[in-house]
Protein backbone atom coordinates (compact mmCIF):
# COMPACT_ATOMS: atom_id res chain seq x y z
CA UNK A 1 0.00 0.00 0.00
CA UNK A 2 1.57 3.08 -1.17
CA UNK A 3 0.10 6.97 -0.75
CA UNK A 4 2.29 9.79 -2.74
CA UNK A 5 1.56 13.20 -2.45
CA UNK A 6 4.61 15.02 -4.46
CA UNK A 7 5.30 18.11 -6.48
CA UNK A 8 7.51 16.20 -8.82
CA UNK A 9 6.27 14.37 -11.89
CA UNK A 10 6.65 9.93 -11.70
CA UNK A 11 7.29 7.33 -13.85
CA UNK A 12 4.37 5.46 -15.22
CA UNK A 13 6.24 2.42 -15.88
CA UNK A 14 8.84 2.03 -13.01
CA UNK A 15 5.75 2.88 -10.94
CA UNK A 16 3.89 -0.53 -12.36
CA UNK A 17 6.68 -2.49 -12.72
CA UNK A 18 7.65 -1.85 -8.47
CA UNK A 19 4.53 -2.80 -8.01
CA UNK A 20 4.46 -6.06 -9.45
CA UNK A 21 8.85 -6.56 -9.07
CA UNK A 22 9.04 -10.45 -8.65
CA UNK A 23 5.67 -11.52 -8.01
CA UNK A 24 4.08 -14.33 -9.67
CA UNK A 25 0.38 -14.25 -7.83
CA UNK A 26 -0.52 -11.31 -9.38
CA UNK A 27 -2.76 -11.57 -12.21
CA UNK A 28 -3.57 -8.13 -13.44
CA UNK A 29 -2.77 -4.52 -12.99
CA UNK A 30 -5.63 -1.92 -13.56
CA UNK A 31 -4.39 1.84 -13.36
CA UNK A 32 -5.85 5.36 -14.41
CA UNK A 33 -3.48 8.00 -15.24
CA UNK A 34 -5.17 11.50 -14.80
CA UNK A 35 -3.67 14.02 -17.65
CA UNK A 36 -4.30 18.17 -17.83
CA UNK A 37 -6.46 19.12 -20.62
CA UNK A 38 -6.52 22.22 -22.25
CA UNK A 39 -10.08 22.48 -21.93
CA UNK A 40 -12.02 22.37 -19.16
CA UNK A 41 -15.51 23.69 -19.07
CA UNK A 42 -15.55 24.99 -22.19
CA UNK A 43 -12.87 26.69 -21.53
CA UNK A 44 -9.29 26.67 -22.90
CA UNK A 45 -7.07 26.44 -19.83
CA UNK A 46 -3.53 27.11 -19.92
CA UNK A 47 -2.07 26.01 -16.65
CA UNK A 48 -3.77 25.39 -13.03
CA UNK A 49 -2.31 25.07 -9.95
CA UNK A 50 -3.68 22.21 -7.46
CA UNK A 51 -3.56 23.06 -3.60
CA UNK A 52 -4.00 20.41 -1.13
CA UNK A 53 -4.41 20.22 2.58
CA UNK A 54 -0.73 18.71 3.37
CA UNK A 55 -1.72 16.09 6.20
CA UNK A 56 -4.87 15.82 5.90
CA UNK A 57 -4.70 14.26 2.15
CA UNK A 58 -2.37 11.73 2.72
CA UNK A 59 -4.56 10.58 5.66
CA UNK A 60 -7.82 10.36 3.51
CA UNK A 61 -5.97 8.54 0.66
CA UNK A 62 -4.88 6.26 3.12
CA UNK A 63 -8.51 5.63 4.35
CA UNK A 64 -9.74 5.24 1.26
CA UNK A 65 -7.18 2.77 0.52
CA UNK A 66 -8.78 0.86 3.29
CA UNK A 67 -11.74 0.75 2.17
CA UNK A 68 -10.96 -0.41 -1.35
CA UNK A 69 -9.04 -3.54 0.02
CA UNK A 70 -12.16 -4.33 2.46
CA UNK A 71 -14.16 -4.12 -0.44
CA UNK A 72 -11.99 -5.96 -2.99
CA UNK A 73 -9.44 -8.75 -2.80
CA UNK A 74 -6.36 -6.67 -4.08
CA UNK A 75 -2.87 -7.32 -3.94
CA UNK A 76 -1.24 -4.14 -4.32
CA UNK A 77 -2.79 -0.19 -4.08
CA UNK A 78 -0.64 2.74 -5.85
CA UNK A 79 -1.95 6.13 -5.75
CA UNK A 80 0.40 9.04 -6.15
CA UNK A 81 -1.12 12.63 -6.81
CA UNK A 82 0.82 15.64 -7.67
CA UNK A 83 -0.21 19.62 -6.44
CA UNK A 84 1.58 22.62 -7.61
CA UNK A 85 1.64 24.04 -10.98
CA UNK A 86 0.99 21.75 -13.99
CA UNK A 87 0.13 22.75 -17.56
CA UNK A 88 -1.67 20.60 -20.10
CA UNK A 89 -0.75 17.28 -20.55
CA UNK A 90 1.00 17.09 -17.41
CA UNK A 91 -0.02 13.56 -15.47
CA UNK A 92 -1.43 14.58 -12.22
CA UNK A 93 -2.75 11.27 -10.91
CA UNK A 94 -1.99 7.30 -11.09
CA UNK A 95 -3.88 4.46 -9.40
CA UNK A 96 -3.11 1.69 -10.04
CA UNK A 97 -4.69 -1.66 -8.52
CA UNK A 98 -2.86 -5.60 -7.96
CA UNK A 99 -5.10 -8.27 -7.68
CA UNK A 100 -5.33 -12.15 -8.93
CA UNK A 101 -8.50 -11.13 -10.86
CA UNK A 102 -8.88 -8.54 -13.42
CA UNK A 103 -12.25 -7.69 -12.12
CA UNK A 104 -11.02 -6.31 -8.41
CA UNK A 105 -8.26 -4.52 -10.24
CA UNK A 106 -10.57 -3.01 -12.46
CA UNK A 107 -13.31 -2.30 -10.05
CA UNK A 108 -11.40 -1.22 -7.33
CA UNK A 109 -9.48 1.04 -9.97
CA UNK A 110 -12.47 2.83 -11.11
CA UNK A 111 -13.16 3.19 -7.37
CA UNK A 112 -10.59 5.30 -6.23
CA UNK A 113 -10.22 7.49 -9.28
CA UNK A 114 -14.11 8.53 -8.81
CA UNK A 115 -13.20 9.10 -5.16
CA UNK A 116 -9.94 10.85 -6.08
CA UNK A 117 -11.64 12.85 -8.50
CA UNK A 118 -14.47 14.41 -6.05
CA UNK A 119 -13.88 13.86 -2.53
CA UNK A 120 -9.90 14.21 -2.18
CA UNK A 121 -8.91 17.79 -0.62
CA UNK A 122 -7.38 19.47 -3.68
CA UNK A 123 -8.75 22.76 -5.17
CA UNK A 124 -7.80 23.70 -9.08
CA UNK A 125 -6.69 27.15 -9.84
CA UNK A 126 -7.42 27.53 -13.68
CA UNK A 127 -5.60 29.92 -15.63
CA UNK A 128 -7.70 31.03 -18.55
CA UNK A 129 -7.40 34.03 -20.82
CA UNK A 130 -10.10 35.91 -18.75
CA UNK A 131 -7.20 35.50 -15.45
CA UNK A 132 -7.03 32.40 -12.53
CA UNK A 133 -10.16 31.63 -10.66
CA UNK A 134 -10.84 28.71 -8.29
CA UNK A 135 -12.58 25.25 -9.92
CA UNK A 136 -15.98 24.67 -8.08
CA UNK A 137 -17.19 21.02 -7.18
CA UNK A 138 -19.28 19.65 -9.49
CA UNK A 139 -22.37 17.94 -9.68
CA UNK A 140 -21.32 14.76 -12.33
CA UNK A 141 -18.15 13.87 -10.16
CA UNK A 142 -19.99 13.97 -7.13
CA UNK A 143 -22.97 10.85 -8.85
CA UNK A 144 -19.90 8.94 -10.01
CA UNK A 145 -17.90 8.77 -6.46
CA UNK A 146 -22.10 8.45 -4.84
CA UNK A 147 -22.25 5.42 -6.93
CA UNK A 148 -19.99 4.08 -4.28
CA UNK A 149 -22.09 4.36 -1.72
CA UNK A 150 -24.41 1.98 -2.38
CA UNK A 151 -23.92 -1.46 0.27
CA UNK A 152 -20.58 -2.33 0.08
CA UNK A 153 -19.27 -5.78 -1.81
CA UNK A 154 -16.32 -8.09 -2.44
CA UNK A 155 -16.04 -9.03 -6.07
CA UNK A 156 -15.74 -13.28 -5.94
CA UNK A 157 -13.70 -12.90 -8.83
CA UNK B 1 -5.45 26.67 18.17
CA UNK B 2 -3.91 26.41 14.31
CA UNK B 3 -6.11 27.80 11.82
CA UNK B 4 -5.21 27.31 8.05
CA UNK B 5 -6.97 28.44 5.12
CA UNK B 6 -6.75 26.71 1.25
CA UNK B 7 -7.40 28.03 -1.69
CA UNK B 8 -9.80 31.60 -1.92
CA UNK B 9 -10.00 31.38 1.85
CA UNK B 10 -5.98 31.96 1.76
CA UNK B 11 -6.15 34.36 -0.84
CA UNK B 12 -8.85 36.36 0.69
CA UNK B 13 -7.00 36.41 4.33
CA UNK B 14 -3.63 37.28 2.62
CA UNK B 15 -2.76 33.69 4.91
CA UNK B 16 -1.61 30.15 4.37
CA UNK B 17 -1.97 29.71 8.43
CA UNK B 18 -2.34 31.12 11.60
CA UNK B 19 -2.10 30.66 15.31
CA UNK B 20 -5.00 32.31 17.33
CA UNK B 21 -5.82 32.46 21.07
CA UNK B 22 -9.59 32.64 21.29
CA UNK B 23 -11.95 34.13 23.64
CA UNK B 24 -13.36 31.56 25.88
CA UNK B 25 -16.52 32.23 24.45
CA UNK B 26 -15.50 30.68 21.37
CA UNK B 27 -16.76 26.90 21.99
CA UNK B 28 -17.44 25.73 18.41
CA UNK B 29 -16.43 26.45 14.70
CA UNK B 30 -19.36 28.97 14.23
CA UNK B 31 -18.46 30.84 16.97
CA UNK B 32 -14.52 30.81 15.71
CA UNK B 33 -15.70 32.04 12.13
CA UNK B 34 -17.62 34.81 13.72
CA UNK B 35 -14.87 35.89 16.09
CA UNK B 36 -12.07 35.53 13.19
CA UNK B 37 -14.30 37.76 11.15
CA UNK B 38 -13.45 40.55 13.01
CA UNK B 39 -9.40 39.95 12.75
CA UNK B 40 -9.77 42.03 9.96
CA UNK B 41 -11.69 42.98 6.48
CA UNK B 42 -10.03 39.97 4.49
CA UNK B 43 -11.14 37.78 6.83
CA UNK B 44 -14.45 39.22 7.27
CA UNK B 45 -14.78 39.11 3.16
CA UNK B 46 -12.80 35.07 2.86
CA UNK B 47 -15.59 34.27 5.29
CA UNK B 48 -18.38 36.39 4.20
CA UNK B 49 -20.78 33.24 2.52
CA UNK B 50 -20.05 30.41 5.22
CA UNK B 51 -21.94 28.26 2.79
CA UNK B 52 -19.17 28.33 0.23
CA UNK B 53 -16.98 27.50 3.61
CA UNK B 54 -15.91 23.83 4.58
CA UNK B 55 -13.73 23.17 7.45
CA UNK B 56 -11.96 20.69 8.96
CA UNK B 57 -11.03 19.80 12.50
CA UNK B 58 -8.38 18.03 13.47
CA UNK B 59 -8.10 17.21 9.90
CA UNK B 60 -11.22 15.64 9.94
CA UNK B 61 -14.44 16.99 8.04
CA UNK B 62 -16.54 19.10 10.67
CA UNK B 63 -19.85 21.45 10.74
CA UNK B 64 -20.07 24.93 12.18
CA UNK B 65 -21.52 22.99 15.64
CA UNK B 66 -18.37 21.20 16.02
CA UNK B 67 -17.01 21.73 19.52
CA UNK B 68 -13.55 23.12 18.98
CA UNK B 69 -10.65 23.25 22.00
CA UNK B 70 -7.15 25.49 22.14
CA UNK B 71 -4.73 22.51 20.86
CA UNK B 72 -6.84 22.17 17.79
CA UNK B 73 -5.58 22.00 14.01
CA UNK B 74 -9.27 24.37 12.40
CA UNK B 75 -8.95 24.35 8.46
CA UNK B 76 -10.99 26.19 5.93
CA UNK B 77 -11.33 25.71 2.60
CA UNK B 78 -14.07 25.39 -0.21
CA UNK B 79 -15.78 22.49 -1.25
CA UNK B 80 -12.95 20.01 -2.67
CA UNK B 81 -12.64 19.58 -6.16
CA UNK B 82 -10.32 17.05 -6.54
CA UNK B 83 -7.39 15.50 -8.05
CA UNK C 1 -5.78 2.58 -32.87
CA UNK C 2 -2.87 -0.08 -32.39
CA UNK C 3 -2.88 -3.36 -32.05
CA UNK C 4 0.54 -5.53 -31.89
CA UNK C 5 0.04 -9.15 -31.48
CA UNK C 6 4.13 -10.07 -30.52
CA UNK C 7 6.10 -12.92 -29.39
CA UNK C 8 8.14 -9.84 -27.41
CA UNK C 9 7.73 -8.15 -23.96
CA UNK C 10 6.69 -4.73 -24.22
CA UNK C 11 7.45 -1.51 -22.08
CA UNK C 12 4.37 -0.36 -19.92
CA UNK C 13 5.79 3.19 -19.42
CA UNK C 14 7.40 3.96 -23.11
CA UNK C 15 3.62 2.21 -24.77
CA UNK C 16 1.55 4.42 -22.49
CA UNK C 17 3.96 7.48 -23.06
CA UNK C 18 3.44 7.20 -26.64
CA UNK C 19 -0.31 6.87 -26.15
CA UNK C 20 -0.32 10.79 -24.77
CA UNK C 21 2.95 11.93 -26.83
CA UNK C 22 2.02 15.76 -27.39
CA UNK C 23 -1.71 15.43 -26.30
CA UNK C 24 -3.31 17.98 -24.73
CA UNK C 25 -6.73 16.90 -25.02
CA UNK C 26 -6.73 13.60 -23.30
CA UNK C 27 -8.01 13.47 -19.53
CA UNK C 28 -7.12 9.74 -18.78
CA UNK C 29 -5.46 6.91 -19.79
CA UNK C 30 -7.16 3.68 -18.55
CA UNK C 31 -4.79 0.56 -18.72
CA UNK C 32 -4.58 -3.52 -17.74
CA UNK C 33 -1.98 -5.22 -17.71
CA UNK C 34 -2.35 -9.29 -17.86
CA UNK C 35 0.07 -11.18 -16.28
CA UNK C 36 1.10 -15.11 -16.07
CA UNK C 37 -0.64 -16.18 -12.42
CA UNK C 38 2.10 -19.01 -10.61
CA UNK C 39 -1.34 -20.53 -10.09
CA UNK C 40 -4.83 -21.25 -12.04
CA UNK C 41 -7.52 -23.47 -11.13
CA UNK C 42 -6.10 -24.23 -7.78
CA UNK C 43 -3.25 -25.53 -9.36
CA UNK C 44 -0.17 -24.62 -9.92
CA UNK C 45 1.11 -23.47 -13.35
CA UNK C 46 5.39 -23.31 -14.10
CA UNK C 47 4.43 -22.01 -17.53
CA UNK C 48 2.13 -21.49 -20.26
CA UNK C 49 2.27 -21.34 -23.79
CA UNK C 50 -0.47 -18.68 -25.84
CA UNK C 51 -0.86 -20.07 -29.16
CA UNK C 52 -2.79 -17.87 -31.50
CA UNK C 53 -4.21 -17.38 -35.04
CA UNK C 54 -2.27 -15.21 -36.89
CA UNK C 55 -4.12 -12.96 -39.26
CA UNK C 56 -7.51 -13.69 -37.84
CA UNK C 57 -6.24 -12.24 -34.14
CA UNK C 58 -5.20 -9.21 -35.60
CA UNK C 59 -8.43 -9.20 -37.74
CA UNK C 60 -10.84 -9.41 -34.69
CA UNK C 61 -8.96 -7.28 -32.22
CA UNK C 62 -9.20 -4.60 -34.80
CA UNK C 63 -13.07 -5.10 -34.82
CA UNK C 64 -13.38 -5.37 -31.05
CA UNK C 65 -11.46 -2.14 -31.30
CA UNK C 66 -13.86 -0.75 -33.66
CA UNK C 67 -16.93 -1.55 -31.56
CA UNK C 68 -15.01 0.56 -28.61
CA UNK C 69 -14.68 3.36 -30.47
CA UNK C 70 -18.69 3.46 -31.40
CA UNK C 71 -19.45 2.78 -28.25
CA UNK C 72 -16.96 5.69 -26.03
CA UNK C 73 -15.45 8.91 -26.98
CA UNK C 74 -11.93 7.91 -27.37
CA UNK C 75 -9.10 9.88 -28.70
CA UNK C 76 -6.63 6.54 -28.46
CA UNK C 77 -6.80 2.32 -28.00
CA UNK C 78 -3.51 0.35 -27.61
CA UNK C 79 -3.98 -3.45 -27.24
CA UNK C 80 -0.63 -5.89 -27.13
CA UNK C 81 -1.02 -9.26 -26.90
CA UNK C 82 1.98 -11.66 -26.64
CA UNK C 83 1.91 -15.23 -27.82
CA UNK C 84 4.46 -17.90 -27.11
CA UNK C 85 6.33 -19.54 -24.26
CA UNK C 86 5.40 -16.87 -21.15
CA UNK C 87 6.47 -17.97 -17.13
CA UNK C 88 4.87 -16.61 -14.24
CA UNK C 89 5.15 -12.86 -13.52
CA UNK C 90 5.93 -12.44 -17.35
CA UNK C 91 3.54 -9.77 -18.95
CA UNK C 92 0.71 -11.53 -21.63
CA UNK C 93 -1.53 -8.07 -22.53
CA UNK C 94 -1.72 -4.21 -22.00
CA UNK C 95 -4.93 -2.41 -23.10
CA UNK C 96 -4.98 0.68 -22.90
CA UNK C 97 -7.70 3.45 -23.83
CA UNK C 98 -6.94 7.24 -23.72
CA UNK C 99 -10.30 9.83 -23.82
CA UNK C 100 -11.70 13.51 -22.85
CA UNK C 101 -13.03 11.72 -19.74
CA UNK C 102 -12.37 8.74 -17.09
CA UNK C 103 -15.29 7.10 -17.39
CA UNK C 104 -15.22 6.70 -21.33
CA UNK C 105 -11.45 5.43 -20.83
CA UNK C 106 -12.66 3.05 -17.70
CA UNK C 107 -15.19 1.44 -19.49
CA UNK C 108 -14.20 0.85 -22.89
CA UNK C 109 -11.09 -0.58 -20.78
CA UNK C 110 -12.64 -2.73 -18.82
CA UNK C 111 -14.90 -3.84 -22.06
CA UNK C 112 -11.43 -4.54 -24.19
CA UNK C 113 -9.99 -6.97 -21.65
CA UNK C 114 -13.06 -8.98 -21.32
CA UNK C 115 -13.55 -9.30 -24.69
CA UNK C 116 -9.62 -9.99 -24.87
CA UNK C 117 -10.07 -12.70 -21.79
CA UNK C 118 -12.70 -14.48 -23.40
CA UNK C 119 -13.61 -14.35 -26.91
CA UNK C 120 -9.81 -13.59 -28.64
CA UNK C 121 -8.28 -16.26 -30.68
CA UNK C 122 -5.69 -17.67 -28.63
CA UNK C 123 -5.37 -20.88 -26.64
CA UNK C 124 -3.35 -21.65 -23.50
CA UNK C 125 -1.21 -25.25 -22.86
CA UNK C 126 -0.41 -24.69 -19.23
CA UNK C 127 2.74 -26.76 -17.68
CA UNK C 128 1.52 -28.11 -13.93
CA UNK C 129 3.27 -31.20 -12.30
CA UNK C 130 1.18 -33.37 -13.30
CA UNK C 131 2.29 -32.25 -17.43
CA UNK C 132 1.17 -29.97 -19.90
CA UNK C 133 -2.76 -29.30 -20.58
CA UNK C 134 -4.86 -27.03 -22.89
CA UNK C 135 -6.88 -24.57 -20.60
CA UNK C 136 -10.49 -25.10 -20.99
CA UNK C 137 -13.10 -21.98 -21.68
CA UNK C 138 -14.91 -20.80 -18.60
CA UNK C 139 -17.97 -19.68 -18.28
CA UNK C 140 -17.64 -17.06 -15.54
CA UNK C 141 -15.35 -15.04 -18.02
CA UNK C 142 -18.25 -15.62 -20.71
CA UNK C 143 -20.25 -14.25 -18.31
CA UNK C 144 -18.43 -11.13 -18.19
CA UNK C 145 -18.00 -10.81 -21.80
CA UNK C 146 -21.90 -11.21 -22.08
CA UNK C 147 -22.32 -8.40 -20.24
CA UNK C 148 -21.85 -5.96 -22.59
CA UNK C 149 -23.96 -7.43 -25.24
CA UNK C 150 -26.48 -5.46 -23.77
CA UNK C 151 -27.69 -2.38 -25.66
CA UNK C 152 -25.18 -0.23 -27.08
CA UNK C 153 -24.35 2.98 -25.60
CA UNK C 154 -21.76 5.99 -25.75
CA UNK C 155 -20.99 7.22 -22.16
CA UNK C 156 -21.66 11.16 -21.48
CA UNK C 157 -18.94 11.40 -19.49
CA UNK D 1 -8.05 -25.78 -50.03
CA UNK D 2 -5.80 -24.45 -46.98
CA UNK D 3 -6.60 -26.35 -43.62
CA UNK D 4 -5.32 -25.28 -40.25
CA UNK D 5 -5.35 -26.72 -36.79
CA UNK D 6 -5.00 -25.02 -33.65
CA UNK D 7 -4.21 -26.65 -30.39
CA UNK D 8 -4.73 -30.39 -29.23
CA UNK D 9 -6.17 -30.09 -33.01
CA UNK D 10 -2.54 -28.94 -34.11
CA UNK D 11 -1.00 -31.81 -31.36
CA UNK D 12 -3.47 -34.60 -32.46
CA UNK D 13 -3.37 -34.15 -36.69
CA UNK D 14 0.40 -33.67 -36.23
CA UNK D 15 0.07 -30.59 -38.50
CA UNK D 16 -0.14 -26.94 -38.42
CA UNK D 17 -1.68 -26.46 -41.83
CA UNK D 18 -2.09 -28.30 -44.81
CA UNK D 19 -2.85 -27.77 -48.13
CA UNK D 20 -6.09 -30.21 -49.50
CA UNK D 21 -7.73 -31.01 -53.00
CA UNK D 22 -11.57 -32.29 -51.92
CA UNK D 23 -13.62 -34.06 -53.85
CA UNK D 24 -16.52 -32.51 -55.52
CA UNK D 25 -18.96 -34.24 -52.59
CA UNK D 26 -17.57 -31.66 -50.32
CA UNK D 27 -19.82 -28.66 -49.62
CA UNK D 28 -19.83 -27.56 -46.18
CA UNK D 29 -17.56 -27.93 -42.89
CA UNK D 30 -19.76 -30.84 -41.98
CA UNK D 31 -18.49 -33.03 -45.75
CA UNK D 32 -14.76 -31.29 -44.61
CA UNK D 33 -14.49 -33.11 -41.15
CA UNK D 34 -16.20 -36.26 -42.40
CA UNK D 35 -13.36 -36.14 -45.40
CA UNK D 36 -10.58 -35.14 -43.26
CA UNK D 37 -11.44 -37.72 -40.81
CA UNK D 38 -10.52 -40.32 -43.67
CA UNK D 39 -6.63 -39.07 -43.76
CA UNK D 40 -5.16 -40.47 -40.67
CA UNK D 41 -5.98 -41.50 -37.33
CA UNK D 42 -4.12 -38.34 -35.99
CA UNK D 43 -7.42 -36.25 -38.26
CA UNK D 44 -9.33 -39.39 -36.69
CA UNK D 45 -9.02 -38.74 -33.12
CA UNK D 46 -8.37 -34.65 -33.73
CA UNK D 47 -11.80 -34.54 -35.41
CA UNK D 48 -13.66 -37.50 -33.27
CA UNK D 49 -16.13 -35.04 -30.97
CA UNK D 50 -16.65 -32.04 -32.79
CA UNK D 51 -19.12 -30.42 -30.19
CA UNK D 52 -15.30 -29.79 -28.94
CA UNK D 53 -14.56 -27.63 -32.34
CA UNK D 54 -14.85 -24.80 -33.18
CA UNK D 55 -14.14 -23.21 -36.87
CA UNK D 56 -13.46 -20.21 -38.88
CA UNK D 57 -14.16 -19.78 -42.86
CA UNK D 58 -11.85 -16.70 -44.40
CA UNK D 59 -11.35 -16.23 -40.65
CA UNK D 60 -14.77 -15.54 -39.70
CA UNK D 61 -16.60 -17.86 -36.70
CA UNK D 62 -18.66 -20.24 -38.50
CA UNK D 63 -20.84 -23.10 -38.43
CA UNK D 64 -20.69 -26.96 -39.45
CA UNK D 65 -23.13 -26.02 -42.33
CA UNK D 66 -21.00 -23.25 -43.71
CA UNK D 67 -20.35 -23.62 -47.12
CA UNK D 68 -17.04 -24.30 -48.46
CA UNK D 69 -15.37 -23.19 -51.48
CA UNK D 70 -12.03 -24.13 -53.54
CA UNK D 71 -9.85 -21.00 -52.50
CA UNK D 72 -11.02 -20.91 -48.62
CA UNK D 73 -9.01 -20.88 -45.55
CA UNK D 74 -10.68 -23.46 -43.28
CA UNK D 75 -9.23 -23.60 -39.19
CA UNK D 76 -10.05 -25.77 -36.93
CA UNK D 77 -9.50 -25.19 -33.48
CA UNK D 78 -11.19 -26.01 -29.60
CA UNK D 79 -13.12 -23.15 -27.61
CA UNK D 80 -11.20 -19.89 -27.07
CA UNK D 81 -9.65 -19.57 -24.17
CA UNK D 82 -8.52 -15.72 -24.68
CA UNK D 83 -5.52 -14.05 -23.52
Amino acid sequence: MTVKVQRDDFDVGAEIAALTAGRTDIGGVATFLGLVRDIAGGEAVSAMTLEHYPGMTEKMLADIESQARERWALDEILIIHRFGRLEPGDRIVLVATASAHRKAALESCEFLIDWLKTRAPFWKLEETGQGEHWVEARESDDEAAARWEEAPRKAAE
Amino acid sequence: MRILYFAFLRQRTGLGEETVETPAEVRDVAGLVEWLKTRGPGHAEAMRDVSAIRVAVNQEFAGMDTAIAANDEIAFFPPVTGG
